[in-house]
């Protein structure tokens, strides 16, 4: 399945672009994702965070991705 | 309830008095500025960046959330600057009033320091010989 | 720092303005204004009394025992207004500029709380039927 | 010696005017003039507190009043 992934901060930079499509295999976790990211762009495993936000929230490890959600890669967040 | 982002010079007077409410006596606001040197070096300006959507949804959770810890909240007032600000620009606003004062101050301190938990906005700061995406690094 | 007692009506904008500081990236402020009810009971007006000398000598007293506190403290703004005032006007504000925000919270609810205590002000309350000096009696 | 005391807010109202002139004895201390005007204005034991101030500071009851003394009458202050 077709993911697109939008990307902030400092992961947009390491990435290099602000959105990215990924073809994942059907019913790959949140958890895969992250693992994926970070092994395709190592610098993502110096950060002092890194969460999916999936339909605005922050997804858990084990939550399964479906077709038409809205993933976003979210570095250290530093508002305010 | 007044949740927003702007590209825009955020209004402190006006979000001040959105905050007040005829049945609050305490107003309590939290107003983030631009500060000229941050961890010993001297900022010469700052970008924010933004998720708006996830943003927006975000703040308006947190301001939930203070209302079910401060259930005598009458008004709750946010507003996140983005784009690039100049020293002394402010970037946030938290405003909120309730009956008495020291629930204001314990409401207005959750908020602020929630937002910086979980809110996706990011920094970067440019001094005069680099930049850096604050606390995004150990 | 500004310290003022004053029968005109607060700026409340021109005050945080004064408390913010390009050193300092956490403003907090509170501001009291007029309810609409006390103890059950419709509030109509307001009036405030003060002892116009020793209260603002005491304020000045209360700022500097917040600088000994929080020696970061960039800026202390504390206005009291004084006269009659009608529900939602504002009786008082107090800003406070920190490098960092807890300190900002921190020191501003001393101000205030230490202001209610020991700040030679009086305010008698009036309702559709009477008035009362509030906190008068036990 | 003549002491002239300030009055405010519900004291003044008490006592029924603005400023009184009293004449004391030569090193009259503060609890002393306190005594004496709870004597004088029964109404003023009733407040949750009274309080002289001599000088812009509040004062303590073994502290002896002089000529010249700004001398003032604080019941409980509610500002704020």
């Amino acid at each position: 399945m077709e993911i697109t992934l939008s990307l902030f901060g400092i992961a947009r930079e390491i990435v290099g672009c602000s959105t990215l499509t990924l073809d994942a295999p059907a019913g790959q976790s949140v958890g895969e994702l992250l693992t994926h990211l970070r092994a395709t762009y190592p610098a993502l495993t110096g950060l002092r965070s890194l969460a999916l936000a999936v339909n605005n929230e922050y997804a858990q490890p084990a939550d399964v991705l479906r077709v038409g959600d809205e993933v976003a890669l979210i570095p250290p967040v530093s508002g305010g | 309830m007044t949740i927003a982002l702007t590209d825009q010079p955020i209004d402190v007077a006006a979000a001040l008095r959105a905050a007040e409410d005829p049945a609050a006596g305490a107003v309590n606001a939290f107003i983030g500025t631009i500060r000229d040197h941050s961890a010993g070096r001297r900022v010469v300006r700052l970008h924010y960046e933004s998720y708006d959507a996830m943003a927006l949804h975000q703040l308006g959770r947190v301001a939930g959330q203070a209302r079910e810890k401060w259930p005598m909240l009458t008004q709750v007032v946010i507003i996140h600057r983005k784009g690039t600000l100049e020293i002394g620009d402010v970037a946030v606003v938290v405003a909120v009033s309730t009956p008495h004062r020291a629930d204001s101050f314990a409401a207005c301190q959750f908020i602020i320091d929630t937002l910086k938990e979980v809110v996706p906005i990011w920094k970067k700061e440019e001094y005069e010989d680099g930049t850096t995406w604050v606390a995004a690094h150990p």
